[in-house]
């Protein structure tokens, strides 16, 4: 069955998603990722907005978390204080997954969503953390989308919005940050984890057709390649829930 | 019990022009593309208000269109975007690349912490967030600036040991100062003449927002009579105590969306994002969506009664299920 | 959308038996006379569960049976009274001036501040309440026991500086760490099998101690199927994720009152005052009233039909308008 | 017409609340004093509960903070997080009145309702501080009920539960305490204010019958007495209000 490149990248990030997460969902492919997880593998998962719902039905998809799709049919409708109090809840805190995205990460899986350039004089000024900064944070583990563009894997990010191990394995625990982390990367090429010595980025598996080289010539630093394999099609039961049941008027996919 | 009743009831001109002066510290309510006061920020641009330091966590649509309007100097932000409409706010972009605007970056909670510490009287609130970012880095506002204005507070963020030995498993928290800003306005579903309030759906940072400011501004969509709302008080968020003024304003959240009532306006949303790439262009927009309507009804007559029934929220689920979004 | 349903409920002593051990650090829901889980509040005295440490504000009837029933060693507590019926708690004041009680006070919004650091994941939260007084001063707990005991923090409270320079016109302010208990109970008007909770009327600190605890255990009046509680969202104030079990128990706070389900029961409340002056007569109460109970319903039988109409709730204004409360 | 002593206490507080104060009510004599103040002489006032509800109906006399009388036909019912950040909230803090009882005072209205003797072997235990301290340390003013007791008017506390002026004109200042403190003390003989210099208590007015050595009598300390007037009866109004609006029960007075 046939599958477009965004089927896949969302595919590859909803099997990284299990029963019990709580998943905190950006816009667009991240929030896609996290409907086809509860549609697919995960139903028990359980899909979380910073602006304050949590397990919302999502009859029809949202295109910006305060949609007002995201608050029908919800367990709780509260605020940013009780989705960010929950994030950073000693015991559920540990359930959340973040589903980022950024304009720049670096080999250590921090990102940049701020600024390209200077900050006080920007080139380039994007949108800000939002709540990216927070869940990166706070939570176990995150899932973070990215264009594989050499401008985009930096060797040194212009800003540093949200952390991932900033400069190694004692990186988060040095400046006072809970354990956690970023955990997959999910690119247009493949995907990326962390190896869990060095806390470096490697990567894991390339997307049918592409090869190791393909990726690291789209990289200003160096990753290991060693342990890549060959990313799993979508199946046709991933394809037909992801486009039926999650996004059939196509406003995402 | 005897009452008697406080009315604060007024047009929403005579509310901007009374409270929103030139150079005030103003928060507007509502998230992205929801729920943002848009009449008031309408009218605001309409009075020309100049040089406001503007607190946002993420109110989108409304903030970008204050920086569009030329009202905005200062702004302390997490977030600038509306979603899938706008990825990063455009005027928003453009002020900040051509150094028009002053800007200091915090997080979505860092803003909502900074408005509930002014809302509960304490001057900072801790957090782990942001610890080894360049969120406490870098300053927007230089240490001079904000020695020379003591509306600013002194510092950005402080780290700071915990002084409780580890509890809580943590040795660092990040202090988030207080913002209590000359006016907040925002924009609900439910209000009575004395300011008491009930919103619909998500709160977002509403009634921090509400609570910390000096002043509070309410557009409402039902201007209740007395006694109504208090039938149902669980259902309240806002008492009475903390209003200023109450306007009544029905769709006064268009073109963003307000749960139960009505969706946002995709076809406002994408010519507004196409206009906002384009000085000219953005001129135009002015001159044809805001200067020329004296008030919201004006406005809402010009976008056309069409387009209104387009995004009516349907009773159940609190949107436009068949609303063209493509 | 798919979705699977993950059951929670179980029986009372079941709940009680498998979370709440000898020990433990517990915290209960409701305040003074109103929405104390007393259910639970007997099950654990029957369970005859010892030493436990608890977390009160001004939880009174509740917080006063478990310490008359032996299974109290430490509590931190900023009130125990129940208005009316005791100004200041008996079987609490006994035990302390008996010192078979080890006492900690606090204040009740530091004790709210210290449930919503623990909810909030934060080892502490600043307020200027208490600067000057002696609930900063004099310490229940010695240091050499705090720092035997890892979970307690290492001091009372920490009288910080600002470290904004007189942000917020404030200089001082006072730190409170954070509690996160190992089980919270709360009753409530309304629950599902999973645990979403709503609460009628005032929440008092519930939600807090909710939050704050690894463990949450859910009595409610109604326990409802799935999808009830999410047509009205904004009602609910507790969220599935937080909770461990859940326990249908009506009349769950007798005899506290639950509002709009019944009041709280003068006959129990002036019963109980009259026999906590006196050891022999406080036996004799619990041998009526609790011990000999297997369940709540047993207990509900024993009172008996006529006294439970008496304080069933008007539907409009939630409690027994003509109850005979001189 | 007739009065009893409960009824004068009750109307002397009552009289001391004006239109648009906030009062923030405890139980009995201090709940009767603002619903009185509202049916008589400030209708305007709001009546206001540590447990969260504001602008409570009051149809039938509460019991206790936490009775579910206070939650019927409120402006807003919340928890205990909301009724204290009002009390500390910059703005509508200031408008807070407090009624506070207490078992022992001193001169400069400081408060103990917490233990007799040493605390940690108490030879009375009461209550504690509830609310009572967050409000005495936050709001702009507050009245407090004693009964005239020379074990009651203390030269020195057992224990300082609540924040009066501390040591003095400069002692919430040192402590970091905001602004405020005890206005006025209303006993069973009389009335007193504190002076706006030294901070310490003062005679104010005495009840009819009632001499100013009477009032020393039964303090530990001593107070300046020279402004004391004799305190106006109850009009025919106020009673009539007082008995038939507050508490046709007769449940507290």
């Amino acid at each position: 069955m046939e599958y477009t490149l965004k089927e896949l990248m969302t595919i590859c990030a909803a099997r990284e998603i299990k029963n019990g997460d709580i998943v905190f969902c950006g816009t667009g492919i991240s929030m896609l990722a996290a409907m086809a997880a509860k549609n697919i593998n995960a139903p028990d998962s359980v899909i979380f907005f910073e602006t304050g719902a949590i397990d919302s039905e999502l009859a029809h998809i949202p295109l910006a978390v305060a949609d007002s799709r995201i608050m029908y049919h919800t367990s709780a409708n509260g605020g940013l204080m009780d989705a960010f109090c929950t994030m950073q809840n000693p015991f559920v805190g540990q359930r959340v997954v973040g589903i980022l995205g950024a304009a720049q990460i670096d080999i250590y899986g921090n990102l940049n969503s701020t600024v390209i350039g200077e900050y006080d004089a920007p080139d380039v000024r994007f949108s800000g953390s939002g709540g990216a900064c927070d869940v990166a944070s706070f939570v176990s583990r995150s899932i973070i989308f990215m264009k594989m563009e050499k401008r985009k894997f930096k060797k040194k990010l212009d800003y540093l919005t949200s952390p991932g191990y900033l400069d190694g394995p004692d990186g988060r625990k040095n400046a006072g940050l809970p354990p956690g982390g970023p955990d997959k990367v999910i690119t247009d090429m493949g995907v990326m984890g962390f190896d869990p010595d060095t806390k470096q980025m490697i990567l894991l598996g390339c997307f049918p057709g592409i090869t190791p080289e393909q990726i690291l010539d789209h990289m200003e630093f160096e990753i290991r390649t060693d342990q890549a394999t060959e990313v799993p099609v979508p199946t046709e039961t991933e394809l037909t829930l992801l486009r039926e049941k999650c996004d059939p008027q196509r406003l995402i996919l | 019990m005897m009452t008697t009743q406080e009315n604060k009831v007024m047009t929403l001109t005579e509310a901007i022009n009374r409270y929103v002066t030139n150079g005030c510290h103003l928060s507007i309510g509502g998230f992205t593309l929801n729920r943002n006061p848009m009449a008031a920020v309408h009218e605001i641009i309409r009075q020309e208000k100049r040089d406001l330091h503007v607190y946002a966590h993420s109110n989108g649509q409304g903030v970008d269109e204050l920086i569009g309007g030329g009202c905005v100097s200062r702004l302390e932000i997490a977030y600038g975007g509306t979603g899938k409409f706008m990825s990063t706010c455009i005027r928003f972009r453009k002020a900040v690349e051509e150094q028009t605007l002053m800007v200091e970056d915090y997080s979505n909670f860092q803003m909502t912490l900074r408005f509930l510490a002014g809302a509960m009287g304490v001057p900072y609130l801790p957090t782990r967030s942001s610890l080894g970012t360049d969120i406490i880095e870098k300053w927007g506002f230089s240490e001079e600036f904000r020695n020379e204005d003591p509306r600013i507070p002194n510092r950005k963020l402080v780290v700071a040991d915990n002084p409780f030995d580890g509890w809580g498993d943590t040795e660092k928290v990040v202090l988030v100062p207080a913002i209590n800003p000359d006016v907040t306005i925002i924009h609900v579903q439910t209000a009575d003449a004395r300011g008491n309030c009930r919103m619909e759906g998500l709160t977002f940072a509403d009634v921090e927002q509400a609570k910390a400011s000096r002043v509070l501004i309410i557009t409402c969509e039902d201007l209740v009579a007395e006694g109504y709302l208090k039938t149902e008080p669980d259902r309240n968020q806002i008492p009475f105590i903390h209003a200023t003024a109450v306007v009544k304003v029905p769709f006064g959240a268009y073109p963003t969306a307000c749960y139960r009532y009505y969706d946002y306006d995709p076809v406002y949303m994408k010519a507004y994002a196409r206009a906002a790439h384009d000085d000219a262009a953005y001129q135009d927009f002015l001159a044809e969506m805001v200067y020329p309507h004296k008030t919201h009804t004006d406005l809402l007559d010009h976008v056309g009664r069409h387009r209104l029934e387009t995004i009516l929220a349907g009773r159940n689920c609190g949107y436009a299920k068949n609303l063209d979004r493509r």
